[in-house]
């Protein structure tokens, strides 16, 4: 690898842009760089990747200037500088899209860029200016029809507000554009707006730096890739000179043989257990689609088609107002996720973090939560859980591998990956019949995207429904004995297994609507 | 030989490590009370270091330590209840008049007020949970229309007497304990709800759903947790709490207009200084209760120097503060 | 023709920028209630009286002027419950250096606004550098403070010279000088929060304080400085009520419930507790909804604890009107 | 970490800076009043020289040298004190009229001597009075303001009032402020205005402005002006200490363990009350003062305070009050912490208090400050109006109940927070309007 990276400096005669020399940074218990050298130069977009805990997001924050480094030094026109907070990082021209959502929902989009440097006149805000400066922002990434200057972001869609998030980076007029996964919450026609843009900037002479799981894109977008392993360089190649399954390989340091577990044969799947028709609430219309014992039904769309709104109605949290569901021959009406949960059902949530962890509960109480919140309130339990359910907690801390030393530790003190277990394991320990996973493997690294899958297909195969929800099409290609399509807020149709991007493309964009989904469940039958 | 030798001092070290962790977890509440409680000893050895001064000491103590359990139940679910002390005005002040002198109406009138104080925990529950008005707002409203409508009910100023009997639970001993020499009826009810409180809080299904959605609403009602209904119920035990904590305060002191107010704010701190994050997500009865008893111990330790009374106020603000900053920069620490 | 255009522009552009929070709606329906059940049971003073009018403004004055800090500090997402013993300390700190002489009035001015300064700092500090949850740091302050207080003063200390009763009793033309202050805090803070950079940046520490701290904004600094304007605002409101009561007592903040009062006539103006939403215009709609109401009961002979059930109720369903439709649950 | 550690410490360090600094100040706040002898009191010269001449008699009660024992110059003056004392032994001049309408020194006043006021003399009855109330926040102003109410009614009966406009400060001087401004604000409304103000600096500037367009007449706590056409109590707060402080120097021939409560600072009443007290005990060195507190109205800390004191001294041999709110609360704290009762009490004289000291045999005082004082001030500004001659300093008489005429002040049938001093035995609605009161009943504005 290194003989490449030396390659890659000699053909470049020009001076980098900004430059990195053996950056480390520790935090207690983990190297989180160690002695990473890098080079960006000006008018090129750098894809840097890696599996999550790689080092990339703190290398960014270190360039940001969010973090110090431990040792080595930033170099920025050659120049050595060092930032002791973003602004200075922002003033000496670098800004970073963090993958966060990072505005004030209540602010004004005018004041949501020009926050922390509105414009001034003698010492007052000039407010004209800066909503005229907002409109050029806008006009810039040529959005300025679409979103006022004026405009409250909360009245924004989250897509747009993606955008003006994007619209404050560009404002900075910095030479270097750090993008943390920006595309994450975008549909397909606004990532093409953002190529655009990072093509116009790219012409301008920007140097960007770009974060992504997403292969695809970063092919489609980088000149470069660098891929981290562990806080150390893997190196960095040219775009042409790599295809991804060899990048995969850089950056799990091995090959891996296979992406997906097979699909459920004809004879795995059982009776329906979860049936809807008809139903509706305020956020999506008219769901009609049947879910069977041991299959794994992928529900595709993009961004905004309602997919998990669905999930959301179908587990109680914005419940169906109209229609029926109908759970194990049973009508059903959940008011809340209680309901839910207590028909066996399991939802584990896009957003992990804030929507499943209890960060300053003890592990125990953590994966506990779902049996207890069952059941009567004022039962009585034993610190370990109630006397039936000891052994729960050891189980599956042992099956899902959670690395801690005791189950009394506030989940706080573990790292990302272990958090995600214990939400895991909450829903397992939950004993649930029917699976709803909205974006199981979304911030989730090559490795253990796999045996996420496995898990996923494992449960199937015990005779659990599953409904796995993805925006990756690989995923629900993959995975899924059935793919519903959702466009508009509503069910667009459905596919069989292995039906190809380009059908659920078709679909998803509104195209194609394929009968009603009690005919095309016959045909998944097949 | 030497092996078991060399096993042996690793466990002694295992075990010196574990008790060594084990004080590392103590709450800072439990040295500061002992501290406080053993300077006071050496001041004054009849009042802190018998018996019966001990029991003379929790005997005001424990009015305090009833509420701060119930406001800790809140203060854990990420809330706040400000109406604590109104609904010991209430207590107070409502009961002295219907009472009207009568021993007998004793047992009618404490129904009534833990009748009334169910309905106010669950209006307050109820707004919090469906108008989703924060509960420091709704609670906040909430003292201020109890301790309205009681001064309105009374007419200003106290009209009538807290009977003997009503007043025995916050006032009188059981004497001629063995051992205990007395023991205040008070200190009884509060061990009694202590448990009953303990049990609920950290030994049933109910308590870890209260830490849940003080942790993280969103991801409770996620897992199942019906969060409209555990509020509810939590600041309607808040209120009853109040009621009861407000009989032996009332037992204790007697009538008054003033009395109850600023009570909410001392049931806080006590909270606090027991280790209760505000925001929610953490709480535990017994450190409440010593929270609770090391403010009335700082206002004997003042006394006992000889200090002027305000001092008190000084050192309790002092301490509440110093105590939340130790356990917000040491959280950051670990971190 | 152009000019009047361009005034036209710019009045509505005013009218936009001030934003009429929907308070003014509750304001309004309080006064017409307030006044019409005057009218039938009394002698219809509110509506035919503009002294009374006024002097519903002048009895919110002190209340006023502090909530308009209380709205800063809230606005940062913080909270302040020392104003009320600020404001006994600078009752008391200027009547005693005062001590009935003219001469004094600006060293105690002087002394107090340092005092003010100063107790905002400790609150700042200790809620951004010590990390502690600003209700337990201005709760903590406030115990402090008032132990100070009582430790050194229990009873009316010094006087204030009779020149210096014009803040409390004086009258430009028909007005009251209290009022034109009042308005000036008000506009003050009003500038503060929307046309200056400090206003911009606090409603970023409030609405989220990393996205403010990644956007380069001083989150401490800015904190502190609100922190220092809201105990600045309590030392104005206590010069105020001195100036009222000839001398300062211990007592004169708490009686007032300046702190309970202050947080709650500013989320009935529909400044949010969690902060980053809100201002001061709703604010002050949210003191004269209590001015009308204490003329209102004085006018029905009614018993003023009645009152207190009224804002009880009023604080609830105004704070209701805003939250009921948010998705969120409260906290 | 480090670094946050330090700035604890410091902090800290700088609050027990601020600490030490001010609690020197109380020796700073007596200086100036050695200094400025212009100050508006004219009789504080010698007040300012006790601190210096008592010095070893200070040092032997350490309740004496409290901040909460001080006596700000504005609350003492040694005339008063003198014509107070005097006061108390003197028989009223027309002893032939009820209780609450004698007057025991002659400042005759009518309206013809205030020709600024000859609109309001011109008028006929029925009279509209304002009433500007500091509050009906403890059991002697529900007592008093039942008192005022009933008389209004009788006059209503009468046809010599019609509309009584009763504004509650609820203990707030801000909100009596306004609450006079209103009254100012409104002309016409009212042809006289009672004040009972709250407390007596921060009532005086409204206080004088309202003088400027209506007679007032001002009762209880008096503000610092003369303005007023009438000013009226019982004796006053220098009787009240006196008869107290007397009580328990008589009855401790061999001296004692003193504990003094107040209710609360900077209330003219209550400030005399201690005044006169302290120059009692300082009088009579065998008087050890052994604390000073206030505890309001409030008997949890009333309770809380006796037992501190009681386990740091051990005994208590005398208890003075500056108001018997909860003086039985306080005789009942010393049966709690299984001591012996006070040998020596002073109360006041709320049926409870007279009650338990006579069940329990305690040698107990109760120096009366008169609610009947309440009806006077009605009384007082009818007669006014109608231009009748009132007292101008109408000093009304201050009986106090001894052990000797205890059993006549007793009255098992009134409710135990009544006093017994009411003077309202005459009234057509004694005694219901007192043994259940309703002061939510009375109607301010009638057709």
């Amino acid at each position: 690898m290194t003989d490449k990276q030396e390659i890659i400096q000699e053909e470049s005669n020009v001076k980098p842009l900004l430059e990195v020399r053996c950056i480390t940074k520790k935090f207690p218990g983990v190297q989180a760089l160690d002695d990473v050298s890098l080079q960006f130069y000006s008018g090129e977009v750098h894809a840097v990747v890696g599996e999550n805990g790689a080092g990339k997001s703190t290398l960014m924050k270190i360039l940001a200037g969010a973090y110090t480094p431990d040792s080595g030094d930033i170099l920025l026109d050659g120049v050595k500088v060092s930032f002791s907070h973003p602004s200075e990082a922002q003033h000496k021209g670098i800004s970073i899209i963090y993958q966060e959502f990072n505005l004030l929902p209540e602010r004004t989009v005018a004041y949501n860029i020009f926050l922390g440097r509105e414009p001034t006149k003698a010492g007052v805000i000039d407010i004209r200016k800066m909503n005229r400066d907002a409109k050029e922002v806008l006009k810039e990434i040529g959005i300025d029809k679409i979103i006022s200057p004026t405009a409250v972001v909360s009245s924004l869609s989250v897509a747009e507000q993606q955008l003006v998030e994007i619209a404050k980076a560009i404002s900075f007029k910095s030479q270097v554009l750090i993008m943390d996964e920006p595309t994450a919450a975008l549909t397909y026609t606004e990532v093409n707006l953002l190529d655009n843009l990072i093509k116009r900037l790219k012409t301008r002479g920007m140097a960007i730096i770009f974060i992504s799981h997403r292969l695809i894109e970063v092919f489609a977008i980088a000149e470069k890739i660098t891929v981290l392993k562990d806080g150390k360089l893997v190196g960095t190649v040219m775009t042409k000179d790599v295809n991804p399954e060899q990048l995969v390989q850089m950056m799990v340091g091995r090959e891996l043989d296979h992406y997906f577990p097979p699909l459920g044969q004809p004879e795995d799947f059982g009776e329906v257990v979860l049936s809807v028709r008809g139903a509706s609430n305020q956020l999506i219309h008219d769901i009609s689609f049947d879910l069977r014992k041991g299959e794994v039904l992928g529900v595709a769309g993009l961004q905004g088609s309602g997919r998990t709104e669905l999930a959301q109605a179908l587990f109680g949290v914005e419940p169906f107002k109209t229609g029926t569901l109908t759970i194990n021959g049973k009508t059903s009406k959940f008011r809340q996720p209680y309901f839910a949960i207590k028909n066996r059902i399991g939802f584990v949530t896009e957003d992990r973090k804030s929507e499943g962890i209890f960060s300053r509960q003890p592990i125990r109480d953590n994966m506990l939560l779902t049996i207890r919140s069952i059941r009567n309130m004022f039962g009585l339990i034993h610190k370990d859980g109630t006397l039936r359910d000891r052994k729960i907690v050891p189980t599956l801390g042992n099956q899902l591998d959670i690395r801690t030393s005791s189950y009394d530790r506030d989940v706080q003190f573990l790292s990302g990956g272990n958090q995600q277990k214990v939400v895991l394991a909450k829903w397992l320990a939950s004993n649930a019949k029917i699976f709803i996973f909205d974006e199981p493997t979304r911030g989730i690294d090559v490795e253990s995207k796999a045996s996420i899958h496995d898990m996923i297909r494992g449960l199937a195969k015990q005779g659990t429904a599953i409904l796995m929800i993805s925006s990756e099409l690989p995923e629900v290609i993959g995975m899924s004995d059935r793919i519903l399509v959702m466009a508009d807020r509503t069910l667009m149709g459905e596919l069989p297994a292995k039906a190809s991007e380009e059908e659920i493309m078709l679909m998803a964009t509104g195209h194609k609507k394929i009968g009603n989904s009690a005919e095309t469940s016959a045909v998944g039958k097949e | 030989m030497t092996t078991t030798t060399a096993s042996s001092a690793k466990e002694i070290n295992q075990i010196l490590g574990k008790i060594w962790n084990g004080v590392r977890r103590i709450p800072p509440v439990f040295p500061i009370f002992l501290l406080i409680f053993i300077i006071l000893g050496f001041l004054n050895p009849k009042g802190y270091q018998t018996m019966n001064g001990i029991m003379t000491f929790f005997r005001p103590a424990a009015p305090l330590a009833v509420l701060a359990i119930g406001e800790m139940l809140v203060l854990a679910m990420g809330g706040f209840d400000l109406s604590i002390g109104a609904i010991v005005t209430m207590v107070v002040l409502a009961s002295s008049k219907l009472l009207a002198n009568d021993p007998e109406k004793a047992l009618p009138a404490i129904l009534i007020m833990i009748g009334i104080g169910i309905l106010i925990g669950l209006i307050n529950g109820l707004v919090v949970s469906f108008l989703k008005v924060p509960s420091f707002i709704t609670t906040l409203g909430m003292m201020l229309l109890v301790r309205g409508a009681t001064l309105y009910y009374i007419g200003g100023a106290p009209q009538g007497y807290l009977t003997d009997n009503w007043r025995q639970f916050g006032r009188n001993y059981i004497q001629d304990v063995p051992f205990f020499v007395k023991i205040p009826y008070a200190l009884i009810v509060l061990l009694v709800l202590g448990l009953i409180f303990y049990i609920l809080f950290h030994r049933t299904n109910y308590g870890k759903q209260v830490l849940a959605i003080g942790d993280n609403m969103r991801a409770a009602q996620l897992s199942g947790v019906r969060v409209k209904l555990i509020r509810v119920v939590t600041h309607i035990l808040c209120s009853v709490l109040a009621v009861l904590g407000g009989i032996l305060v009332g037992g204790y002191g007697g009538v008054n207009v003033t009395i109850g107010e600023g009570m909410e704010m001392q049931a806080i701190a006590a909270c606090v200084i027991g280790g209760v994050l505000l925001g929610g997500g953490k709480g535990n009865v017994i450190n409440v209760a010593f929270g609770a008893f090391t403010l009335q111990a700082i206002v004997n330790l003042l006394n006992q120097l000889g200090l002027p009374k305000p001092y008190t106020d000084v050192i309790q603000g002092s301490i509440i503060i110093f105590v939340v900053a130790y356990s917000a920069l040491s959280s950051q620490r670990k971190r | 023709m152009t000019t009047i255009t361009t005034t036209d522009n710019k009045l509505k552009r005013l009218a936009r920028s001030v934003r009429i929070p929907p308070v003014y709606i509750f304001l309004v329906v309080v006064f017409l209630v307030g006044g019409i059940l005057d009218q039938i049971l009394s002698d219809g003073q509110i509506f035919t009286n503009p002294l009374i009018l006024l002097n519903i403004i002048v009895r919110s004055v002190a209340l006023g002027i502090v909530a308009v800090g209380q709205t800063l500090v809230i606005i940062g997402a913080s909270i302040d419950l020392s104003v009320a013993y600020t404001i006994s300390i600078t009752a008391i700190m200027s009547s005693y250096i005062m001590q009935g002489k003219t001469e004094n009035v600006l060293t105690a001015i002087v002394g107090v606004l340092a005092i003010g300064i100063a107790i905002g700092l400790v609150n700042g500090l200790i809620v951004t550098k010590l990390k502690v949850n600003p209700f337990i740091a201005t709760l903590g302050t406030s115990l402090i403070i008032k132990g100070i207080i009582n430790a050194s003063f229990s009873n009316y200390t010094g006087s204030v010279p009779k020149s210096f009763e014009f803040f409390g009793y004086g009258m430009v033309g028909p007005i009251p000088v209290s009022i034109i202050i009042l308005l000036l805090i008000v506009f003050i803070g009003w500038f503060l929060l929307s046309r200056t950079q400090f206003g911009a940046h606090l409603y970023g520490v409030g609405g989220n304080v990393e996205v403010a701290r990644l956007s380069g904004v001083r989150t401490d600094r800015v904190l502190i400085g609100a922190h220092i304007f809201c105990s600045m605002t309590a030392v104005i409101s206590g010069l105020f009520l001195v100036s009222q009561m000839r001398a300062g007592a211990p007592w004169v903040g708490p009686n007032g419930i300046f702190d309970l009062n202050s947080i709650a006539t500013t989320v009935i103006g529909g400044t949010a507790l969690s902060g980053g939403k809100g201002g001061v215009w709703g604010t002050l709609a949210g003191v004269l909804i209590f001015g009308i109401l204490d003329t209102t009961f004085n006018q029905l002979g009614v018993n003023p604890y009645l009152k207190s059930v009224f804002q009880g109720v009023i604080i609830v369903l105004a704070v209701a009107s805003y939250t009921i439709r948010s998705k969120k649950d409260a906290a | 970490m480090k670094k946050n550690l330090l700035f604890v410490v410091s902090l800290i360090i700088v609050l027990t800076m601020v600490l030490t600094a001010c609690a020197n100040t109380p020796v700073e706040t007596e200086a100036p009043v050695v200094e400025e002898p212009e100050a508006p009191v004219a009789t504080e010269a010698p007040a300012a020289e006790e601190p210096a001449a008592e010095e070893p008699v200070v040092a032997a009660n350490p309740g004496l040298q409290m901040e909460q024992a001080q006596v700000a110059m504005q609350f003492w003056s040694d005339e008063e004190f003198a014509k107070q004392m005097e006061l108390m032994s003197a028989a009223p001049l027309n002893p032939d009229d009820p209780i609450y309408l004698q007057y025991l020194e002659e400042s005759p006043t009518d309206i013809t001597q205030y020709p600024q006021y000859a609109d309001f003399a011109a008028k006929a009855p029925p009279y509209n009075i304002c009433f500007s109330n500091a509050g009906v926040n403890n059991p002697w102003r529900v007592v008093g303001y039942i008192d005022m109410r009933e008389q209004v009614e009788q006059y209503r009966t009468e046809g010599l009032v019609k509309n009584f406009i009763h504004l509650d400060a609820q203990g707030n001087d801000a909100k009596q402020i306004a609450d006079i401004q209103d009254i100012i604000n409104t002309p016409g409304k009212c042809d006289l205005l009672i004040v009972s103000p709250n407390t007596s600096e921060a009532l005086t500037p409204i206080v004088e402005k309202a003088c400027e367009v209506m007679p007032v007449i001002q009762f209880d706590r008096y503000t610092q002006t003369d303005c007023p056409v009438v000013s009226e109590r019982s004796i006053g707060g220098y009787a009240f200490g006196i008869s107290g402080a007397n009580f328990i120097v008589e009855n401790l021939p061999e001296g004692g363990n003193v504990l003094a409560f107040r209710i609360l600072p900077g209330v003219d009443v209550l400030e005399h009350r201690w005044g006169a007290a302290r120059k009692i005990f300082e009088q009579n060195p065998q008087i050890n003062v052994i604390g000073v507190e206030f505890v309001g109205y409030d008997s949890f800390k009333a309770n809380t305070v006796v037992s501190d004191y009681l386990a740091k001294y051990g005994t208590i041999d005398a208890v003075w009050m500056d108001a018997g709110g909860t003086a039985v609360t306080i005789l009942e704290a010393f049966k709690d912490n299984e001591a012996a009762y006070p040998k020596v009490m002073v109360g006041e004289d709320q049926q409870d208090y007279l009650q338990y000291i006579k069940d329990n045999n305690i040698l107990g005082i109760a120096p009366v400050f008169a609610t009947y004082q309440w009806r006077t001030a009605v009384i007082a500004a009818v007669k006014f109006l109608q231009g009748e001659t009132v007292q101008h300093h109408w000093y009304l008489p201050q009986p106090e109940i001894t052990p000797e005429n205890l059993d006549q002040y007793i009255n098992p049938a009134m409710p135990p927070l009544h006093y017994a001093m009411c003077g309202c035995e005459d009234m057509t609605n004694y005694p219901d309007a007192w043994t259940t009161p309703d002061i939510n009943k009375y109607k301010d504005v009638i057709d």
